[in-house]
């Protein structure tokens, strides 16, 4: 059995090495439209998603949603099939990146608005006595939208069992948070009686160990929670500019890459090993994926 | 037998939905009984299903993305909107969520919700409570748009519109709930006689004279049905002028057969609606009408309409600008100068 | 000079007598469409609005907005004839009854929507420098909107001279605030770093004071202040049903009447000669509306 | 002289429109410079005014509404939709808010605000960041709708919809930002010789043998100009079939007379739009042009425009799904078949 930290670290490396592809394949023309990679934060979605069962519980996320795709559905292949626009992609090429769907998994670029949907996700399985825990996951830009405030409301008045995550990455697009985030931030959810957790490390770890007083206080309780975790992104918001200081991206990059935090705590070996088989497996998904039929190419 | 009301209508409807399916639950504003809704139609629902009936705080635009989610779980989920005006807040879950899931995430889903409303004027509530904007929703691929008529069978409708698979959004009137929910009874209502269209959402086509020769097609739907049929009563009694009227079920996709078939008929074709006129129904009605019968067309279609602007609370200047009977009579009349 | 007692009291009685003649209007069918009464609210509209100068400042306000109209702009007579569809009315009949525009006071019926529309009027006299406050009014059942806390973080993050008075009279429509508010109400403001006040008692001199310390926050600071002011109304929401507890009523009606808080404050003489000033306006009022011309009655 | 790109032409516009009135203020999200706007149109306004460009956090329910506001009190606001998808979030305050406070308020204020936003496909961005929903808009009375296109004066149209009292929606297009800003020289843009109209925000008239016999009239505006050119072009060299393309400047209230005008000549008229075909401008051109040409058209108006669904993101699908010239170009050919 692997151990939880061999697990995170197989999944952040995966994750990593999907979206490092991803850009890669960006600039060879492989890939069109648009992409927001997650390279970075990735222990927000291995330390979170950890205490999901992709069978029963729910997933609900928004633009930069691969690294929690893959989290919980282990579905590299279906992604990377997905953004080049292939038939054997996860929604068969309509979707593309910020549109996907799969079992229990689905994500919408319209931010802000999936908060609503996820609220009537988390009543259906209340309603269903499913057990589940429904998880939307948001930025810090987001928090500006207001029917996120409409939904703690009717989340906290109607009991439901809705875990909304805040990545706080301290920028939405080019705004930095002190622009866009007024007060407090757990604050804004504790004011509709929802409980709250902040944490403010990158330390997937860390993560895990808080995710999982929250899940299991929903599972108790039946009630919703909040979390805010700390992180940052050190790539670019999608592809192009960015304009935040390259002295901050490389500051975060050298203190606090999930991936490089816990590199030390596993067996050099293993961690060979995991490394290794993410390498072969995103490189066979992408081979894969371009071999596969182009949706739309052939017409009826 | 005496009908009922059309608010008891749906309400029976729905009551009924309820029983015979319990994966329906409403949601919206003020429903709880006694109250039972602002227009009654979800009376005695929550005293009989307390779990099925959620009142909820005023977040409109976030209700619609609630019973989106309830949908994509597998519930069929009511969500009622108080005034059809306030479904503007909800453009962005019905345009980028709602309209989108089934499709974009290729077929893995179903959104079968119902969005019910009360649309329409002539109360004098003024400019935020009296439109009809379900023409905006005639844009929006992937829905259905479905219009209660006094003289359609509301019950059948409530019941079609829950079990649809896709997201319905049901219109209805403020005027037309307090009166009967009239039925054909040997093909006639009142002197009028009564053609049902096929499909889940019928449309009725109504004659005067028993689908004899007439002059024009009315079509229209919803609350200006009554209107429709006293300009074609006036028509007839003042003018001997006949029409057949097309009282649409389905606005979209729109139901083109029966106004196709009358239009082979009468080879004239007035539409008439309570929302203003410019990119009204009308237009994509007349669009689509004067492509398919091109040559059966004797004269341009017709729109009669509301006038492009506020709906006053003065109820002279609301019946201004609101299209009546008047100006339907005239349109017919108009048709065929020559012929008056 | 008048004290602000007797100030107090002669709106407060104008605004009561003018709604207790727009209800007796509505059953003799001199008015059609619908009306919100404030019957029992008095206090907030006085004691608020007092401090406000109607040259300068900026009110906007919601469906129940009668009081605030009157308090603000004294015109008793515009509003009978806008409610009466006359050409006289505010907006010559176009608006009606939860429509109104004069000079600096706006109101609209659409819950919630109007937040933004004050937020970017204060955003508007900060940029002119005119000093003014800019006011909207809320009731309970409008803390469900969405907008509102869209516009508290922005108001928050540019320090808008923006006053959002909460008139929790606990229900909305049929909707007890238990149903519908969850957590705290003035915790909701404060979470994003805006000051706060609330007061639980309709008495005017009371609600006067604490409205005053607020304005004059907003005009020293120019920052935006958040107030919650408990009130009750006597009177249906509109002119139906009312689902509540008659007892409650009653007992509110014993208890919280800011009307007869205050009678016995004042002189008796002077007290008799406002009431009846208040009934001779109101009424002649009433006569002049229904003899000015009905709005569209004679076509082009 | 080289022509400027769209994206600087629209830039520049809104630089003199800052310079020349102190009463236009700019918001939206990620304004600030260097980063200048998520399409780069806002680009240098908030170094040279860091006062006048206010970056907003994510909320554009909202800011629609402020905008409303700081119009209300005598600015003139330019609001920034990052995409214009995201006008959805903004109906409320579109519909209940902005298209009525002049009316409702009996004309005693204005509401002199413009919304800029990117509209249309082809990038590959899926189906919440590609549509084309100014259709939506159509249906609203009181608020003008405004297309830029690449051949039309681009600076002139920034300025005359900041100086417009009444609100306005300037439609850009994501494709259209990259290309050159042409303008007639001598009359003449490439091979066509190009008629501009009169008004505001005036439509130019396209022809590729100057205004000699055509067979159709090819209505459209912003993004599908290119592709209706293309359509034209082919048209002419590999059917020796000439058009004439009307390109609208304002869709509302609809610019009729030019439409007229160019259908006086050819008797039979091609709607071209990106934005899904039901409800869509096409239909209210259709009802327009059939009841004001009746005699005129020689056939029915045919409308070409996506297909009513999702778009998708995969490229072939997005193409099989968007109007492209060879729907075009097969709708003209479509008219006389015979003499083809
Ligand atoms: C309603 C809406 N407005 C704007 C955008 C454009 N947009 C995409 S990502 C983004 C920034 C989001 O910031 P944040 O929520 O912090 O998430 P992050 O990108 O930092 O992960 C913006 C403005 C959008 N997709 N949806
Ligand atoms: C967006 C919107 N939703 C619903 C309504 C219908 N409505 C009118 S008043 C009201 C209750 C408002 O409650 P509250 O904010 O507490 O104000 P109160 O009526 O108590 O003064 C409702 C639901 C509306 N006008 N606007
Ligand atoms: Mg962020
Ligand atoms: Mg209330």
């Amino acid at each position: 059995m692997t151990s939880d930290l061999a697990r995170f670290y197989q999944q952040m490396y995966v994750i990593r090495r999907l979206e490092e592809t991803l850009l890669e394949m960006f600039s060879a023309g492989e890939i069109n439209g648009t992409t927001h990679t997650c390279i970075g934060q990735e222990a927000t979605a291995a330390g979170v998603i950890s205490h999901l069962d992709s069978e029963r519980d729910v997933i609900f996320s928004n633009h930069r949603c691969h690294g929690h795709y893959v989290a919980f559905t282990d579905d590299v292949e279906g992604l990377i099939a997905e953004v080049t626009g292939r038939t054997t992609g996860t929604c068969g090429g309509k979707g593309g990146s910020q549109h996907l769907c799969r079992g229990n998994f689905y994500s919408n670029g319209i931010q802000g608005s999936i908060v609503p949907v996820a609220t009537g996700i988390a009543l259906a399985e209340r309603e269903r006595k499913s057990g589940a825990v429904t998880t939307v996951f948001i930025g810090d830009g987001t928090l500006g939208q207001g029917a996120l405030y409409e939904c703690l409301n009717m989340a906290s008045l109607w009991r439901l069992p809705l875990m909304v995550v805040v990545e706080n990455n301290h920028y939405a697009q080019s705004t930095p948070e002190e622009l866009a985030v007024s007060g407090s931030i757990s604050a804004r959810a504790a004011a509709f009686g929802i409980p709250t957790a902040e944490i403010t490390t990158t330390d997937v770890e860390e993560i895990h160990a808080t995710a999982g007083s929250a899940v299991e206080r929903i599972r108790a309780t039946g009630e919703p929670f909040f979390m805010v975790l700390d992180t940052y992104r050190f790539s670019p918001h999608s592809k192009g500019d960015d304009t935040r200081d390259p002295a901050e991206i490389e500051a975060r990059r050298a203190s606090s890459d999930p991936i490089a935090l816990i590199a030390d705590r596993l067996d050099p070996e293993l961690r060979a090993d995991i490394e290794q088989a993410a390498e072969r497996r995103v490189a066979d998904a992408r081979e894969a994926a371009l071999a596969a039929p182009v949706a739309g190419a052939v017409q009826a | 037998m005496r009908s009922e009301r059309c608010v008891q209508a749906l309400n029976g409807g729905l009551h009924e939905a309820f029983e015979r399916r319990d994966d329906v639950y409403l949601i919206g504003e003020d429903l709880l009984d006694p109250y039972g809704g602002a227009f009654k139609v979800s009376q005695g629902l929550s005293d009989r299903w307390p779990e099925r009936v959620i009142t909820t705080p005023i977040s409109e635009a976030s209700l619609f993305g609630v019973a989106a989610g309830m949908a994509l779980r597998g519930y069929r989920p009511v969500l009622e909107i108080m005034f059809g005006d306030f479904i503007a807040l909800g453009f962005d879950q019905i345009i980028n969520g709602i309209s989108k899931f089934r499709e974009m995430y290729d077929d893995q889903v179903t959104l079968p919700l119902v969005v019910r409303t009360p649309m329409g004027g002539r109360r004098g509530y003024g400019p935020t409570h009296s439109q009809s904007l379900e023409k905006l929703l005639m844009g929006v691929p992937n829905i259905r748009v479905v219009a209660a008529s006094e003289y359609h069978d509301l019950r059948a409708m409530t019941h079609a519109a829950i079990d649809d698979d896709e997201p319905v959004f049901l219109i209805e009137n403020k005027l037309m709930y307090g009166r009967p929910n009239r039925r054909p009874e040997n093909g006639y209502i009142d002197e009028l006689s009564v053609r049902e269209g096929s499909g889940t959402y019928p449309a009725l086509t109504l004659s005067g004279n028993d689908f004899g020769e007439a002059a024009a097609t009315i079509v229209t739907y919803g609350g200006m049905l009554p209107i429709a049929v006293e300009a074609a009563t006036e028509l007839i009694l003042e003018h001997e002028v006949f029409c057949e009227i097309v009282v649409l079920g389905e606005l979209l996709p729109l139901d083109l057969a029966p106004i196709l078939e009358s239009v082979g008929r009468t080879g004239a074709l007035i539409t008439a609606e309570e929302g203003t006129l410019t990119a009204g129904i009308g237009a994509e009605i007349t669009a689509q009408v004067t492509e398919a019968a091109w040559g059966q067309l004797r004269r341009p279609v017709r729109r009669v309409a509301a006038n492009d602007g506020v709906i006053p609370s003065a109820p002279n200047l609301e019946n201004m600008m609101l299209p009546g009977a008047g100006e339907v009579r005239d349109a017919v009349l108009a048709l065929d100068p020559a012929a008056v």
